[in-house]
C-alpha cells in the first residue's frame, strides 16, 4: 500500500490493534519497581510542608514566620510574597496554589516550609502566626447566587453589583416556546448533585531542585508535564528550557492533575532554600485543597408528542466551581442534549463561585451531572407515554447529519448501534426480583485532539523505542507500541515506549478529554510511517536502487516495480543493523495538532436493589455498551468502560462532599468520602461497539471519559424504580433514600 | 515521644502511672496511629502491650473466654470456640475494618477509644461481658459498659489499662447477634449498631434479653425497655415492634456526616428487630 | 465564504446574531473578521475558543483553514479529564 | 531524642533500621530503605495501598510504627516474585489487564496472596469481601477479581 494513502478503517485487518498483549510498563507495576510521585528521592532532599487556612472564607491581615525560620532545621519558608502578582489567566492558578490577600476556601495554602525532616516541617508550620479577619461565606451553588450572599471576589461583577456569578452561558437551536406549545407531555424537574472527587489513590506529590544557575529539574505526577513546566515556569519567572519536568508513573487522575497545587510551591522552595524539596500531600489535604468537581442545580424541562418525538428541551444549569471562576457548566450545558437530534433545545449556564477548592476537570467534567437530570427526564417522558425507554431514545437518537445541539452538524457517530446493542442484551430483559429496578441510560462525550508530538527511535538490534509526552495513566503506552508494531510490522515485543521528560520531546497537551489514544496515536502512527520511509531509503541504498523503487510490507522493505525479485526483502532488524553505514540512527518523529477526535456514544443498563426499610441500596448488575470506534487494547478499553461506571456508582450512590455550618470540609479522607469498595459491586459487564471515527485512519474515538456520563441517570432510573419514589439529587445516599420512600408511603396514604 | 513495648503488665502499669505528659497504650493502633498522624492527639509515651504475655491470647474459663487486650479481630474470627460461644460479639468485631484493620484492631482497642459508633461495644454489653483493668491499685473487674464515659472518654484513671475482655458462659437456649448499618458493605463507620442478648425458656419463651444500641447517643445505649418487649414473649411479630419501637424511641443521635437524626431513630429500630430475629434463630438452635 | 455558528452567550455582543455568513479562509481570519465586526466579542475570543469546522474540533485552531462553504461552530474553550 | 534500633526481617533478609518512635512501618520501608513499592494513598488505614505482611498477617503498613517490627518479619510486594519468576497473581494481574494506573497494585497483590494462601478456592463474594479494604480507582475492581479467581483455578488444576 502506498505510504500515504489512509487506509479505510472500517474494511483494514489488523495483526496487533485489537490484540490484548501485556504492558511494557506491567512487570515494573507488579513488583513494587514503578516510580511513582512519591518514590523519588534527591541527595540533601528537604521535605516541603503547607500550611492551610481553617477557614472558609478570611482576610489575611499578616503572616508572621519569624518564629518558624529561627526553627533549627528549616531551611526555606515561602508564602505569597514569594510569587510575583500577576494579571493574566495563569493569576487563578498562582493564587489557588499560595492564597494572597484571602483565604477562599477550606484548605487553602497560605504559607509553605521546606525543613530537613518531616517533624521539623511539621512544628514549623505550628509556629507560622497567621493573622485572620474570618469573613462570612457561601457554600451552596443557588446561596452563592443569591443577592445578599458573602461576595468572594470584588472584581466579579453582573449587573454593575459584586457578584458570585463569574460568568454565563446559552447553546441551542431553533425556538422552545413554539416546541413546547406543540408538545402533549411536558416533563420540568430540578435535579441537584453534590460534589464529588476524582478520588486518584496516589495523593499530588513532587520533588523539585532547582540550582543556583536557575536550572530547574521537577519530578511530579502528572497529568501533564509539559503543562506543569509551562505553567511553573511562568509563575516563577523561569524560561521554559531551564525547567525539566519529567512524569512520574501516575497514581490516577481522571482530570484531577490536569493543573497544579504543589509544584511551583515546591520549586520556590526549592529556589529559596537552594536544595531539592520533595512535597507529598496527606489524603486529607488532596480532598481539602486539589479540584473536586462541580456541585449542581440543573432545572431541566422536555415536552413529547404522543408518538416519542422530542418536540422542545431546555435545561437550566447551576454549577458551583469553587473559589474561582471555571466551573465545566459551559460544557455540561454543551452536552446535556447531546444524544439527541432536537429541533428546539436552550440550555443557559451560570458559573459560580463558593468557598470551596477550585474545581478540577473530573471525567468529562460537566456533563455527567448534566446527563443525570436529562436522562432522569427522558426515563420519566417514557413512563408517562408508556413507551420502551430505549425506544424512546432511539427514536430521538442523534445520527450522523443530526445537528447536535451545541452546534456542530455529527458526522459518523455510534450512539443508535449502543442504543439497539443495548435492547438486544441479555441484561435488558432479564427478570427482576424484589425490590430491584432498572434503568438505562446515555451519555456522550466530545473527545478532543490537541497538540501532540511522538518520536520512534529504531535501535541497531531491530527494536523500537517509543518517546511519548503523553503521562500514560491507564494502559496507553501498550495502545501505542501495539500501534507502533502495527505499521512497522513487527511485533508487539518489539517496541517499547516511554513517557519523555520535557526537555526530550516538543510540547504535548494534557493527557485530558480522550485525547491520547486518538492523538499520540495518529502521531505515532506518522512517525512510524516516517520511519518507514527511512527505512524504505536505507534498503534502497543497501540494494544501490532508487528509493522509489522499495516498498514497505510485513515489516520488510521490498523491491519494487522493475526490481522487484532481484534482492530478497530486508527486514526492519536488518536494515537497522546496517543503519551507520547507510547515514545514521533512524528514526521517525512527528507533531501534529490533532483534530479529527470523533464524539464518543454509550448507552448503559443497570439493576439496583433497595431495602425499603433503611434506604440501604446496591447495585446488583451492570451492563455498559459504550462505541469506542476502534479499540486498540479491548482489555483497556472495556477498564475504561468499568472504572467510569464505578466512579458513577460511587457519585450517584454515597460520594459528596460534605460542609459543616462553619464552611469547613466534614470527610476529608476514605472513610467518609466513601468510594465504592470491591464488595459493593458486580463485575461491570461490557460490550464494545465499533463504529470507526471517520477522523482516524483507524477510527478510533476516545473512550475514558464517556463511560461516566451516563451511570448516575441510569441508576437514578434503577433506584426510582426500585424504590416507586423519583430521585432527583445526589448522592442517593441511604438517608435521603430512606426519607423520600417515607415521604411518598406518606403522600400516597394521605 | 517514647516507644516502650514491656514485658509484664507491671512494667506497663509503672510506665503509663510514671509517664507525666500524655500517654497511651498501643494495642492494635488502629484507632491511636490514626489519631497520631492525623495530629489530633500528641503522646509522649505510647506503650505497646503486645509483648506482654497473655495480651494476645483467648483463654477458656469458666465456660466463657478470657480475650487478651491485644488479640486482633481476625484471630478472633479464627478461634471455633468463641465464634460459637458469642457469634455476635465476634461478628462485631469481625466488622471492625477492613481485613488489614482486622489483622490488628482490638476489641478492648474498640471499647478504650470510646467512640459512640463503636461496633464491638454493643454486641459486648450485650452479652454481658466484663473487663479486668489493671492499674497501679491493682485488678479490678467491671462491666464493659461502664468504661467509656462520653465520645472519647473513659472511666480509666492515670495508670489504668484493660488487660482482658471475659465473655461469661451463656446458657442454653440462648444467643447473641449484632448488626450494624453502614452505607456501603465494608469499610465505614456504624451509623447504627445494634446488638442483642436472648434466652429462651423450655417453652420458647423469652427469659432472658439485653438490647445495646451504637451510635445513637454520647455512648453505647443499653435499652431495658427494648429488652422487656422481648422478656416473656415469644418474640413474635408483636414483640418485635414494642422491640423496634422501644429501640427507636431511646435513641437519641445527632446528624452529622454519616446520617441523620430521623435516619438513626427509624433505622435503630430495624437495626434492633432483624439482630433479635438472628439471635431467635441462633437461640434455637443451641437448645 | 463559512457558514459560522456562534455559540449562543454571545448574542448581545453581535446584536442578536448567531448565524453568521464570514468570508475567511483561516480561523484566525475568521475571529479577525468578526472581532472587526463586533468589537464586543473580543474579550471571548480572548479568552480562548474552540472551533469545530464541518464537524471536527479543533483547539488552538488560529492558521487552520477554512473550506469553502463549510459549517464553522465557535464555543468556549473545552477541557477534559 | 533518641532513635530505636529495630532489627527485623523483611522479605527474607535480615535488616536492621533506626527511627523515630513517631515513625510508622510504612515511611521506614520507604523513607529509609527505600522499599517504596508500598504506597501510601490515605495514611489512615483506609485505602490498603500500604498493605504488607507482619509475621503472616495481613496489615496497612500506615498504621504499624516501625517501632513494632523489631523481632518480625514484613513481607512486601517486592518480595513477591522469585527471581524472575513472578508470582501467579503477578502474572494474573496482567494478563487479565488488573491494573491501569497501578498505584493500587502492590497493596492488591500483598493482600489477594495472603487470601489465597488461607483459601486457595475463594468464591467472588470472599474475593471481595476480602479485598474490600484496598481501594482501586481505576478498574472497578472487575478485572482485579477476575484475576484473583483466575489464580486461584489455575492454582487448583495445576
Amino acid at each position: 500500500m502506498p505510504l500515504d494513502e489512509k487506509p479505510d478503517a472500517t474494511k483494514r485487518a489488523f495483526d496487533v490493534v485489537g490484540t490484548r498483549p501485556l504492558r511494557p510498563d506491567g512487570i515494573d507495576k507488579v513488583t513494587g519497581r514503578a516510580m511513582f510521585g512519591a518514590d523519588a528521592f534527591a541527595s540533601g532532599m528537604l521535605t516541603g510542608r503547607v500550611l492551610r487556612s481553617p477557614h472558609a472564607h478570611a482576610r489575611i491581615r499578616s503572616i508572621d514566620t519569624s518564629k518558624a525560620e529561627a526553627l533549627a532545621g528549616v531551611k526555606a519558608i515561602v508564602t505569597a510574597a514569594d510569587f510575583e502578582d500577576r494579571d493574566d489567566d495563569l493569576r487563578d492558578v498562582l493564587v489557588n496554589c499560595m492564597a494572597r490577600d484571602k483565604a477562599l476556601y477550606d484548605g487553602h495554602a497560605v504559607a509553605a516550609v521546606a525543613a530537613t525532616t518531616p517533624a521539623v516541617a511539621k512544628q514549623a508550620l505550628k509556629l507560622i502566626e497567621v493573622d485572620y479577619e474570618v469573613l462570612p461565606h457561601v457554600i451552596d451553588v443557588e446561596d452563592a447566587m443569591t443577592d445578599d450572599a458573602p461576595i468572594l471576589h470584588d472584581n466579579i461583577a453582573r449587573d454593575g453589583k459584586p457578584s458570585n456569578i463569574a460568568s454565563t452561558c446559552e447553546f441551542g437551536h431553533g425556538d422552545p416556546d413554539k416546541g413546547f406549545a406543540e408538545a402533549e407531555v411536558v416533563v420540568e424537574r430540578t435535579f441537584r448533585t453534590e460534589a464529588t472527587h476524582q478520588g486518584y489513590i496516589e495523593p499530588h506529590a513532587c520533588l523539585a531542585s532547582v540550582g543556583p544557575d536557575g536550572h530547574g529539574e521537577l519530578w511530579c505526577c502528572t497529568q501533564g508535564n509539559f503543562m506543569v513546566r509551562n505553567t511553573c515556569a511562568q509563575l516563577l519567572g523561569m524560561d521554559f528550557s531551564k525547567l525539566r519536568v519529567t512524569a512520574s508513573e501516575i497514581g490516577g487522575g481522571f482530570g484531577g492533575k490536569t493543573t497544579v497545587f504543589l509544584e511551583p510551591v515546591a520549586l520556590a522552595l526549592s529556589r529559596k532554600a537552594n536544595r531539592p524539596v520533595k512535597m507529598t500531600m496527606s489524603r486529607e489535604e488532596v480532598f481539602r485543597a486539589s479540584g473536586p468537581t462541580a456541585s449542581s442545580a440543573i432545572r431541566v424541562k422536555v415536552g413529547l408528542a404522543r408518538d416519542g418525538r422530542i418536540t422542545a428541551a431546555e435545561a437550566e444549569l447551576k454549577y458551583q466551581g469553587g473559589a474561582f471562576p471555571g466551573s465545566p457548566v459551559e460544557m455540561g450545558a454543551m452536552a446535556a442534549f447531546s444524544c439527541y437530534d432536537l429541533e428546539n433545545v436552550k440550555t443557559f449556564g451560570y458559573d459560580v463561585v463558593a468557598n470551596r477548592p477550585k474545581q478540577a476537570a473530573y471525567r468529562a467534567p460537566g456533563a455527567p451531572m448534566a446527563a443525570f437530570a436529562v436522562e432522569s427526564v427522558i426515563e420519566e417522558l417514557a413512563e408517562a407515554i408508556g413507551m420502551d425507554p430505549i425506544d424512546l431514545r432511539l427514536k430521538n437518537a442523534a445520527k450522523e447529519g443530526t445537528k447536535s445541539s451545541y452546534g456542530p452538524t455529527y458526522k459518523r457517530i455510534g450512539l443508535v448501534e449502543t442504543l439497539e446493542a443495548a435492547k438486544a442484551h441479555p441484561h435488558y430483559s432479564a427478570p427482576l426480583g424484589p425490590n430491584q429496578g432498572r434503568g438505562v441510560a446515555c451519555g456522550f462525550w466530545f473527545n478532543f485532539g490537541g497538540e501532540t508530538c511522538v518520536s520512534l527511535n529504531v535501535g541497531k538490534d531491530g527494536t523500537v523505542g517509543l518517546s511519548l509526552g503523553t503521562p500514560d495513566i491507564g494502559g496507553s503506552r501498550a495502545s501505542m507500541c501495539q500501534i507502533a508494531a502495527e505499521e512497522l510490522g513487527i511485533d508487539y515485543d518489539q517496541v517499547y515506549a516511554i513517557v519523555a521528560d520535557t526537555a526530550a520531546l516538543g510540547f504535548n497537551d494534557v493527557t485530558e478529554g480522550s485525547r491520547v489514544t486518538f492523538s499520540s496515536g495518529l502521531a505515532t502512527i506518522e512517525a512510524a510511517r516516517e520511519a518507514i520511509k527511512k527505512l524504505c531509503q536505507r534498503a534502497a541504498i543497501m540494494w544501490d536502487i532508487p528509493a522509489e523503487a522499495v516498498i514497505w510490507e510485513d515489516g520488510h522493505a521490498r523491491p519494487s516495480g522493475s526490481n522487484a525479485g532481484d534482492f530478497e526483502p530486508l527486514s526492519l532488524k536488518e536494515i537497522a543493523a546496517h543503519s551507520a553505514e547507510t547515514g545514521g540512527p533512524i528514526a521517525g518523529h512527528h507533531e501534529i495538532n490533532a483534530a479529527g477526535a470523533g464524539p464518543s456514544f454509550a448507552t448503559h443498563i443497570v439493576d439496583a436493589e433497595v431495602d425499603p426499610e433503611t434506604g440501604a441500596c446496591w447495585v446488583t448488575r451492570y451492563t455498559v455498551v459504550q462505541d469506542a470506534g476502534k479499540a486498540i487494547h479491548p482489555s483497556y478499553v472495556e477498564g475504561q468502560f468499568q472504572g467510569g461506571a464505578v466512579q458513577g456508582i460511587g457519585w450517584a450512590l454515597n460520594e459528596e462532599y460534605i460542609y459543616g455550618d462553619d464552611g469547613t470540609l466534614q470527610n476529608a479522607g476514605f472513610l467518609d468520602y466513601r468510594i465504592p469498595v470491591a464488595s459493593d459491586l458486580p463485575m461491570i459487564d461490557t460490550v464494545i461497539v465499533e463504529v470507526p471515527n471517520p477522523g482516524h485512519p483507524y477510527g478510533v474515538r476516545g473512550v475514558g471519559e464517556t463511560s461516566i456520563v451516563p451511570p448516575m441517570a441510569a441508576i437514578a432510573n434503577a433506584v426510582s424504580a426500585a424504590a416507586g419514589v423519583r430521585m432527583t439529587s445526589l448522592p442517593m445516599s441511604p438517608p435521603r433514600l430512606l426519607q423520600a420512600i417515607d415521604n411518598s408511603r406518606k403522600q400516597a396514604a394521605e | 515521644m517514647r516507644y516502650e513495648a514491656p514485658e509484664t503488665i507491671e512494667t506497663a502499669v509503672t510506665l503509663l502511672a510514671g509517664e507525666k505528659g500524655l500517654a497511651h497504650v498501643l494495642a492494635g493502633g488502629t484507632d491511636l496511629i490514626v489519631q497520631m498522624r492525623t495530629g489530633r492527639i500528641e503522646p509522649d509515651l505510647v506503650v505497646d502491650l503486645k509483648r506482654i504475655s497473655g495480651m494476645r491470647e483467648i483463654a477458656e474459663e469458666n465456660g466463657g473466654y478470657r480475650i487478651g487486650a491485644a488479640v486482633s479481630g481476625a484471630e478472633m474470627g479464627e478461634h471455633a470456640g468463641l465464634k460459637a460461644l458469642w457469634p455476635g460479639v465476634v461478628e462485631a468485631a469481625e466488622l471492625i475494618g477492613s481485613t488489614q484493620i482486622q489483622g490488628r484492631a482490638t476489641m478492648v482497642g474498640n471499647l478504650c477509644n470510646a467512640s459512640p459508633a463503636a461496633d464491638a461495644v454493643p454486641a459486648l454489653v450485650a452479652a454481658g461481658a466484663t473487663v479486668r483493668v489493671a492499674g497501679p491499685e491493682g485488678e479490678r473487674d467491671v462491666a464493659a459498659h461502664e468504661i467509656p464515659t462520653g465520645p472519647g472518654e473513659t472511666s480509666l484513671k492515670k495508670g489504668e489499662l484493660v488487660a482482658s475482655v471475659y465473655l461469661p458462659a451463656r446458657p442454653a437456649r440462648a444467643a447473641d447477634a449484632y448488626l450494624r448499618f453502614i452505607p456501603r458493605t465494608e469499610m465505614d463507620i456504624a451509623v447504627v449498631g445494634a446488638g442483642v442478648y436472648l434466652a429462651l425458656d423450655e417453652d420458647g419463651v423469652c427469659s432472658d434479653a439485653r438490647v445495646a444500641l451504637g451510635a445513637v447517643a454520647p455512648t453505647i445505649l443499653r435499652v431495658e425497655e427494648a429488652a422487656q418487649a422481648l422478656i416473656g414473649s415469644k418474640l413474635d411479630d408483636e414483640a418485635l415492634d414494642r422491640l423496634a419501637a422501644a429501640a427507636s424511641a431511646a435513641a437519641q443521635p445527632i446528624d452529622d456526616k454519616r446520617g441523620t437524626r430521623d435516619f438513626r431513630i427509624k433505622v435503630a429500630g430495624v437495626l434492633a428487630r432483624r439482630a433479635a430475629a438472628k439471635a431467635l434463630e441462633r437461640a434455637r438452635a443451641n437448645s | 465564504m463559512a457558514h459560522v455558528k456562534l455559540w449562543e452567550s454571545l448574542r448581545e455582543a453581535t446584536g442578536g446574531q448567531t448565524e453568521l455568513e464570514v468570508e475567511a479562509r483561516t480561523v484566525k481570519q475568521l475571529l479577525d473578521r468578526l472581532a472587526e465586526d463586533y468589537p464586543d466579542l473580543q474579550p471571548a475570543i480572548d479568552k480562548g475558543l474552540s472551533v469545530s469546522i464541518d464537524g471536527e474540533m479543533h483547539r488552538k485552531a488560529g492558521f487552520q483553514k477554512i473550506p469553502e462553504g463549510a459549517e464553522v461552530v465557535i464555543f468556549p474553550r473545552m477541557a477534559g479529564g | 531524642m533518641s532513635q530505636i534500633h529495630v532489627s527485623t526481617t523483611i522479605n527474607g533478609d535480615a535488616v536492621e533500621y533506626l527511627c523515630d518512635a513517631e515513625e510508622s512501618l510504612l515511611d521506614v520501608l520507604r523513607d529509609r530503605l527505600r522499599l517504596t513499592g508500598s504506597k501510601e494513598g490515605c495514611g489512615t488505614g483506609d485505602c490498603g495501598a500500604c498493605s504488607v505482611m507482619l509475621d503472616g498477617r495481613l496489615v496497612c503498613s500506615c498504621l504499624v510504627l516501625g517501632a513494632e517490627a523489631d523481632g518480625r518479619t514484613v513481607d512486601t510486594v517486592e518480595g513477591m516474585a522469585k527471581g524472575d519468576d513472578l508470582h501467579p497473581l503477578q502474572r494474573k494481574f496482567l494478563e487479565h489487564a488488573a491494573l491501569q494506573c497501578g498505584i493500587c497494585t502492590p497493596g492488591f497483590l500483598v493482600a489477594a496472596k495472603d487470601l489465597l494462601e488461607r483459601n486457595p478456592d475463594p468464591s467472588e463474594e470472599e474475593v471481595r469481601y476480602w479485598l474490600a479494604g484496598n481501594l482501586c480507582r481505576c478498574t472497578g475492581y472487575d478485572k482485579i477479581v477476575r484475576a484473583v479467581l483466575d489464580t486461584a483455578a489455575e492454582t487448583k488444576g495445576a
